[in-house]
């Protein structure tokens, strides 16, 4: 039974069940935005008063070391929020599952020691979803200030709001701010120099684009390794993501499922998922099709393939030892510095490759599969009612589009709103067209991230985009996903018992 | 008689103070310690019995609800759980392997280098190192794209296909081999200890009889030894099951959970799935096993640093 | 040769106290290392064998210095190029890319320029200092009332105490963190200290009371005999076990420098040492090697220095006191 | 300067009693040597003084002063241990004037006292010298020293030289011996070493198990032991023990064993019978150089041997002689017998006046 339609009473019966401080919080929260505040419901002359109501109020911000944190945090630490707010915000940077680990270890055990969190979609909101404010009730409150253009759905880049904002419930739990999204990146000079020799051998052009399928890079992949084979100086052929982090080895193989029939790890609502998922996927036909695909790219990739994830890989490319990858959006500003193998417009970026029919199972539809991390601001349920609307403001500021084209200028940050996209600044950093369809682009670009949202816009759009699974046990099962992906990698077994494992390994976990 | 000539030395049966008196100036000297040790160890390890027959929840209060056996059953069939009780035998005897061996040849040559005390200066410094950064360190040596480590057994053609870190059949080596670079001192620093104590008349006797450099080593420095390398071999052992930085910094229990030992994997049960309960039931077996192995490192100690006699005891 | 009833063994012993006093004073025997030393290597080896012992050592402390090379040159690399490996066999192109750079203080900077480093670095010092601090404070009377007291249940006390420091870390963490949290101790540096104690103190008793083994209690009963009150004469054996006390001080400072777990578990950002921010630094866009370098120099370079300080009980202390040099 | 007393002082350590009822009286200016083997409680007794150990039962008086339950500071007693317990990081002015600071002597009066004692023990230029730079006989003179400048109620004497080699030794009886009586200081001195206590006590006391066993002068506790443990215990080479019978013979005793008969003198006798012997063994004991040697059996000479090995030491020679199974040490003049006469049967005598009767049983002495 889905948590959805549960009635409110019966949800805070659960989280009074898990006791305490933070139960109790909860209870204050679920009351509404503004009741028991001293500050709620005022009237103020201006927004310029609304803005300064928490004046001399502390707040604590952890969040990842993303280049978008770290354009926020220079913002803040040049005094723009301060000035503002009279509001000092202390942003604590933490690699993820570090952060993942102080943030979970706080809020689970009632603290309140962090007012904001960096919510990525689905490692943190899937997991403390329970203890993250409703943001819905300050949303429509006037005594807050309110983001410029509302909140509507289409001031986002497309899905980002679902997929961010919510978990379980329609209760939204986060607004959006910086976001990495799957494109895919290739040495566009080496797709150029060695066209004739593809097309004599494979016969059919190297050119990339919407309709490239994950065969063709498949076939790419294979042509570079077999021309790595004789001169060690051309790159191998495909980067992958099956390092030491699950989660990105999880995404890597979730993308390429999707493409092939849309497939899905669980019978679930995509935007909310379910506490309770049942019975996992994994096992199916199209899953193993799908490991037979990736285990094919893998015997493509580097020798060392296993060890490189998602900065690994980055660091290969940018070393000239790949030739291509998916990789999350926010690298385009490494991948660009000339110093790099690919840099200086020697990349191209574009939507992710579609699936092929070669490895569909059935006859759903094919699309370019993409996933994404997109990470919101959260508040911290557990906190006072006047931390909260402090924080809050903190986050209607950070997610402002004002402030989001200021951090992609400072950081080569990934804007969230698509206003920014719109600005003719960015729209000119969105580089040349390249390849065959209207999403590629190249550089040289000002703000080389801004490369990659034509592909992006239409990525993360429907039917591309795969936003799920939202489970609560989601770190658990991306650990499963990712340690039998690497067995199989290893020669430890076939696609098909790899995919077995999964599903039984996966339906232990969720009792199913 | 051998005389240790340290200066905190074996000397044995100094008189002890034991009158009722003693008694009463000694219990609050001792109680203190006692009492602080207690409080952060016994009320952690009851805890940590309570916590292993629940699902524990985070919030303060009464989170915690009773689940009985789950924990330990679940135990008892997790194959991961057995799996990583292999992973970390393996990584125990293989760099205990290499360390004696590498450590005791390091001690035999150092005890007749001339160069002792520098060479034991330069042996120290990697012991120093917070292991985490040794794991990071190493990690950087290991990088398929950076590492000098790498890059040398590639260009030596020692590798093949692959990475160091990124292939399940190296990556526990990979951390072996930094294991053996921070400890393998260590090892040969408490062998060269045992040297020290040879007796000499004893291989001079040896000499006499004719016995070259290597008999002479077994027949007599081996069996001197022989405590010391029991003492190193259990420290090691302690150690490779108290402390997991290396793994966390160099692989983080991968590539396809081959370098997850047994209290890596608790960590991650406890700390990243926060299942607290069920990481209560692996820390109490980990525990049992370090107790039954410090029962062993102190009888060791104890037999070489000599207690007072026999009647004494009676006296205790 | 007489026993009393108290120590069976006592009278050996002092004997022997005796005899190695009388060789000092009148330098009669030579150290039996020293001896065994010209004998082997003069008498018995060959040159052969001096040259394969002293290229097996090159080699050993060659093995052992070159992290720490590309540790601290790496550190002053500027990013990119620098990093780059030459082509698989290129060996002179190694040289030139190990030996041949312009250094550059740019990571340095990078950590201490947003003043964060500064306040791991004094983290790390005070959670070190305060838990090496308490530890041999209290440690110094617990091993003194040990090593002097006879009392039932020495024994399984003494094996409590020692067991508590061989415990695995993870397994401590794990309850120690649900009860830091109830104390609301959580992301400090007493919780931390607290935590450093654990081992520190178990460590400190053991070090410590070999150390006051080795003074003789009859030293104590002089004082007495001389006209000192019981605790006069403790305080005044202290300096006799200073060797000890200044070396424990120092092992305590490393085993808490060196820590990561219970850092990362519980240190939290008011409370981030050295390790756990040099950790830290790898992030999930991309990982500065040379930062990390940098930062693990800093994190590293003090403990270097101390243990080269109290290098002759740091071996001894390392090894849990089975090693005396 | 006082006496001392032991009222029926026990000590206990758990199970074991290292000292049963002792009672013992030190006079004023006394030497008092407390003999016995390992274990016998004498350390105890004295670390008891001192106040080092804690007193189970019983009372000691320091001259009418009950003493028990003084902390050792407020004792007024100077001790010097078996190991020298010498301060190791202080040197030898400093360890000697230790005790005179405490006192809060003026500085010149302490360089004074210090250097006069330093003078006496001829240590004057070891003064600046640490513990670990001096030798074993070098420490033994400054632990000394410490106590001489102290002028205390007593000195304690914890067997102090027994870890010098034997010719210091001898040299460190005499000074000891001299020192003592110059400053007339009531002294209790502890040792294993009975040659020790008849050189240079006033009155020994013997102990042996915990249990006093006598108390007398050398001469008394050489010439009238009071059993056969102390016979054999004091004298050097020791007392010789035979085991034999008493029987009737000839209106007289003698005691009877398969190589010999001896005939027991008429007091010993009349003591003999009325003492009552268990089944009539005796212990006879004779010391070595109350003994002669023949080659030939005469009636002075009548006890048949086997010479097993001679000792010459200079001046004496120590014959050991086997009868029987029995092992019979004899001192005679140097040359009575030679190496070459290994083995060969040899003749006994002794004085009658100089055998001693012990009973078998119970040890006690015959008189």
């Amino acid at each position: 039974m889905s948590e959805l339609q549960l009635p409110p009473s019966r949800g805070l019966s659960r989280r009074r069940f898990l006791g305490g401080l933070a139960g109790s919080a909860l209870l204050l929260a679920g009351c509404g935005g503004g009741e028991g505040s001293s500050r709620a419901n005022r009237t103020f002359a201006n927004e310029a008063e609304k803005w300064r109501q928490y004046d001399g109020f502390k707040l604590t911000f952890v969040t990842e070391n993303t280049p978008p944190s770290t354009g926020i945090k220079q913002l803040v630490d040049r005094g723009d929020f301060k000035n503002l707010t009279g509001i000092d915000v202390e942003i604590l940077q933490q690699d993820l599952p570090v952060m993942l680990q102080k943030a979970e270890l706080d809020l689970r055990s009632g603290g309140t020691t962090y007012d904001l969190i960096y919510a990525q979609d689905k490692p943190v909101t899937s997991v403390l979803a329970d203890y993250l404010e409703d943001l819905r009730p300050y949303m429509e409150d006037d005594s807050l200030p309110q983001a410029d253009g509302g909140y509507d759905e289409g001031t986002w880049y497309p899905n980002y709001l679902d997929v961010a904002s919510y978990a379980y419930s329609d209760r939204l739990i986060s607004l959006p701010y910086d976001a990495a999204d799957a494109v895919f990146c290739y040495r566009r000079d080496l797709f150029e120099q060695y066209a004739g020799q593809f097309q004599s051998e494979f016969g059919y052009p190297m050119q990339y684009g919407p309709d490239t399928t994950w065969k063709n890079v498949l076939d790419f992949a294979t042509f570079f390794n077999r021309l790595n084979a004789s001169d060690p100086t051309v790159p191998y052929g495909m980067g992958l993501h099956l390092g030491q982090f699950a989660w990105t080895t999880q995404l890597d193989v979730q993308r390429m499922l999707y493409s092939h029939g849309q497939w899905r790890e669980f019978d679930i609502d995509d935007v909310q998922g379910s506490k309770d998922p049942g019975a996992t996927r994994w096992g199916d036909d199209q899953s193993i099709r799908g490991l037979e695909l990736y285990k094919a790219l893998f015997d493509q990739s580097t020798p060392d393939a296993l060890s490189l994830g998602t900065v690994e890989v980055a660091d290969a490319y940018n070393a000239g030892k790949i030739a291509m990858l998916t990789q999350y959006h926010e690298f385009a500003a490494s991948f660009e510095d000339p110093a790099n193998a690919g840099g200086g417009g020697r990349t191209a970026y574009d939507v992710c490759p579609k699936g092929d029919r070669q490895y569909l199972a059935g006859n759903g539809e094919l699309v370019n599969g993409t996933n994404c991390g997109i990470g919101g601001i959260s508040i911290n349920a557990a906190a006072s009612e006047d931390q909260k609307r402090a924080a809050y403001m903190f986050a209607v500021w950070a997610t402002n589009v004002e402030n989001q084209a200021e951090n992609l200028k400072i950081s080569g940050g990934t804007p969230t709103r698509l206003a920014v996209g719109d600005r003719p600044e960015v729209e000119q950093a969105q580089g040349q067209p390249y390849g065959t369809g209207d999403t590629g682009r190249v550089g040289p670009s000002q703000y080389p991230n801004a490369l990659t949202f034509p592909a992006v816009t239409v990525g993360m759009a429907d039917p591309n985009a795969v936003l799920g699974p939202k489970i609560p046990k989601f770190n658990q099962y991306v650990t499963i996903v990712a340690n039998e992906i690497q067995a199989m990698c290893a020669g430890n077994s076939d696609p098909e018992a790899t995919a077995k494992v999964i599903q039984s390994r996966t339906d232990e976990l969720h009792g199913a | 008689m051998a005389v240790d000539t340290a200066t905190p030395g074996a000397v044995l049966g100094t008189p002890r103070p034991n009158t009722p008196r003693a008694r009463r100036y000694l219990a609050p000297l001792l109680l203190p310690a006692v009492i602080l040790l207690a409080l952060l160890s016994i009320y952690p390890f009851v805890w940590l019995i309570y916590m292993s027959f629940h699902a524990v929840g985070l919030a303060p209060g009464a989170p915690s609800e009773f689940v009985g056996l789950d924990n330990w059953q679940r135990m008892f069939t997790d194959s991961q759980y057995w799996a990583s009780w292999g992973v970390l035998a393996r990584y125990s005897v293989v760099s205990m392997v290499l360390e004696v061996g590498l450590g005791t040849l390091l001690a035999i040559l150092l005890n007749r280098s001339k160069h002792e005390k520098l060479l034991i200066t330069v042996l120290l410094m990697p012991m120093m190192m917070a292991p985490v950064v040794a794991g990071l360190l190493w990690q950087y040596l290991y990088n398929g794209t950076f590492g000098w480590y790498f890059w040398g057994l590639r260009s030596v053609g020692l590798l093949d296909e692959g990475t160091i870190l990124g292939s399940a059949d190296t990556a526990l080596w990979a951390i072996v081999a930094v294991d053996v670079w921070e400890w393998t001192p260590l090892v040969a620093l408490i062998v060269l200890s045992g040297l020290k104590l040879v007796p000499q008349d004893q291989l001079e006797a040896s000499w006499m009889d004719g016995a070259g450099p290597v008999r002479s080593f077994f027949q007599v420095a081996l069996p001197s030894i022989k405590g010391s390398l029991m003492i190193a071999i259990l420290l090691r052992f302690m150690d490779n099951i108290r402390i997991i930085d290396h793994f966390i910094a160099l692989t983080g229990g991968g590539p396809a959970n081959s370098t997850k030992v047994l209290p890596l994997y608790l960590y991650e049960q406890s700390f990243s799935f926060f299942e607290l309960g069920y990481g209560a039931s692996i820390a109490l077996t980990l525990l049992l096993v370090t107790i039954l192995f410090g029962k062993l490192v102190v009888n060791r100690f104890e037999e070489r640093e000599p207690r007072p006699s026999k009647k004494d005891e009676e006296l205790v | 040769m007489t026993t009393n009833p108290r120590t069976g063994t006592r009278d050996d012993v002092t004997q022997v106290q005796d005899d190695r006093a009388d060789v000092r004073g009148d330098d009669l025997l030579p150290g039996p290392a020293v001896d065994a030393r010209d004998q082997v290597v003069r008498g018995r080896g060959s040159r052969i064998a001096g040259v394969v012992i002293t290229a097996f050592l090159g080699l050993y402390v060659i093995w052992t210095l070159v992290p720490f090379y590309i540790m601290i040159t790496s550190s002053f690399k500027a990013s990119d190029a620098a990093f780059a490996l030459p082509p698989e066999g290129d060996w002179g192109g190694a040289v030139s890319q190990l030996f041949v750079f312009s250094p550059t203080t740019e990571h340095y900077r990078g950590l201490f320029a947003q003043g964060e480093f500064e306040r791991y670095f004094t983290n790390s010092v005070v959670a070190a200092v305060a838990s090496a601090v308490i530890s041999v404070v209290f440690g110094t009377t617990a091993a003194y009332a040990i090593s002097r007291g006879r009392f039932r249940g020495k024994r399984d006390l003494y094996f409590w105490i020692i067991s508590t420091r061989m415990a695995p870390v993870v397994a401590v963490t794990v309850p120690l963190y649900a009860i830091f949290k109830n104390f609301a101790l959580l992301n400090t540096l007493p919780a931390l200290i607290l935590a450093y104690t654990v081992f520190n103190l178990p460590f400190a008793i053991w070090i410590l009371k070999g150390f006051f083994d080795s003074v003789s209690y009859e030293i104590e009963e002089a004082y007495m005999v001389d006209g000192h009150s019981r605790w006069q004469a403790l305080w005044k054996i202290i300096p006799l076990v200073a060797p000890g006390l200044a070396a424990v001080v120092v092992l305590c400072i490393l085993l808490a420098w060196n820590d990561f777990i219970f850092a990362a578990v519980m240190g939290g950002e008011a409370a981030k040492t050295l390790p756990v921010a040099t950790q830290g630094l790898k992030s999930a866009s991309g990982i500065e090697w040379g930062q990390i370098m940098a930062a693990g120099v800093v994190t590293v370079a003090p403990m270097l220095l101390l243990g080269i300080v109290i290098r002759k009980y740091m071996v001894q202390g390392l090894t849990m006191g089975a090693v005396k040099q | 300067m006082a006496s001392l007393t032991f009222n029926g002082v026990w000590k206990r350590y758990d199970q074991v009693e290292a000292v049963k009822d002792l009672n013992l009286a030190v006079a004023d200016g006394e030497f008092l040597c407390l003999l016995g083997p390992s274990g016998c409680g004498k350390s105890s007794s004295l670390r008891m003084i001192a106040g080092l150990e804690f007193i189970s039962d019983g009372d000691i008086l320091l001259d009418d002063r009950r003493i028990n339950d003084l902390e050792p500071r407020h004792r007024d007693i100077a001790m010097v241990f078996e190991s020298y317990a010498l301060y190791p990081t202080k040197t030898v002015f400093e360890n000697m004037a230790n005790p005179l600071r405490l006192r809060k002597l003026s500085k010149d009066e302490i360089d004074r006292r210090v250097r006069e004692t330093a003078r006496i023990l001829e240590i004057e230029r070891l003064l600046n010298r640490r513990p670990s730079q001096l030798s074993g006989g070098q420490k033994q003179r400054v632990a000394i020293g410490r106590v001489l400048v102290r002028e205390p109620q007593a000195f304690l004497f914890d067997e102090p030289i027994a870890h010098l080699d034997a010719k210091l030794r001898a040299r460190m009886r005499g000074e000891l011996k001299h020192i003592q009586k110059t400053l007339g200081t009531t002294t209790v001195y502890v040792t294993h070493d009975q040659l020790e206590g008849m050189s240079m006590a006033d009155r020994m006391a013997i102990m042996r198990e915990g249990v006093l066993q006598q108390v007398g002068t050398p001469h008394e506790v050489f010439n009238r032991p009071t059993n056969v443990w102390v016979a054999t215990f004091v004298g050097d080479p020791p007392m010789n023990i035979l085991n034999a019978e008493v029987q009737a013979a000839d209106g007289g005793l003698v005691a009877r064993a398969p190589e010999y008969t001896i005939t027991i003198p008429a007091q010993q006798a009349a003591a003999l019978s009325s003492a009552r012997l268990t089944d009539n063994k005796v212990q006879i004991g004779v010391r070595p150089e109350a003994l002669t040697l023949s080659s030939v059996r005469d009636p002075q000479h009548p006890i048949a041997g086997r010479i097993y090995a001679v000792q010459p030491l200079g001046d004496v020679e120590i014959v050991d002689v086997r009868v029987g199974d029995d092992r019979i040490l004899v001192r005679t003049e140097l040359g009575t017998i030679s190496n070459e006469d290994m083995n060969a049967p040899v003749f006994l005598g002794y004085k009658p006046e100089k055998l001693y009767f012990f009973d078998a049983v119970s040890g006690q002495a015959v008189y």
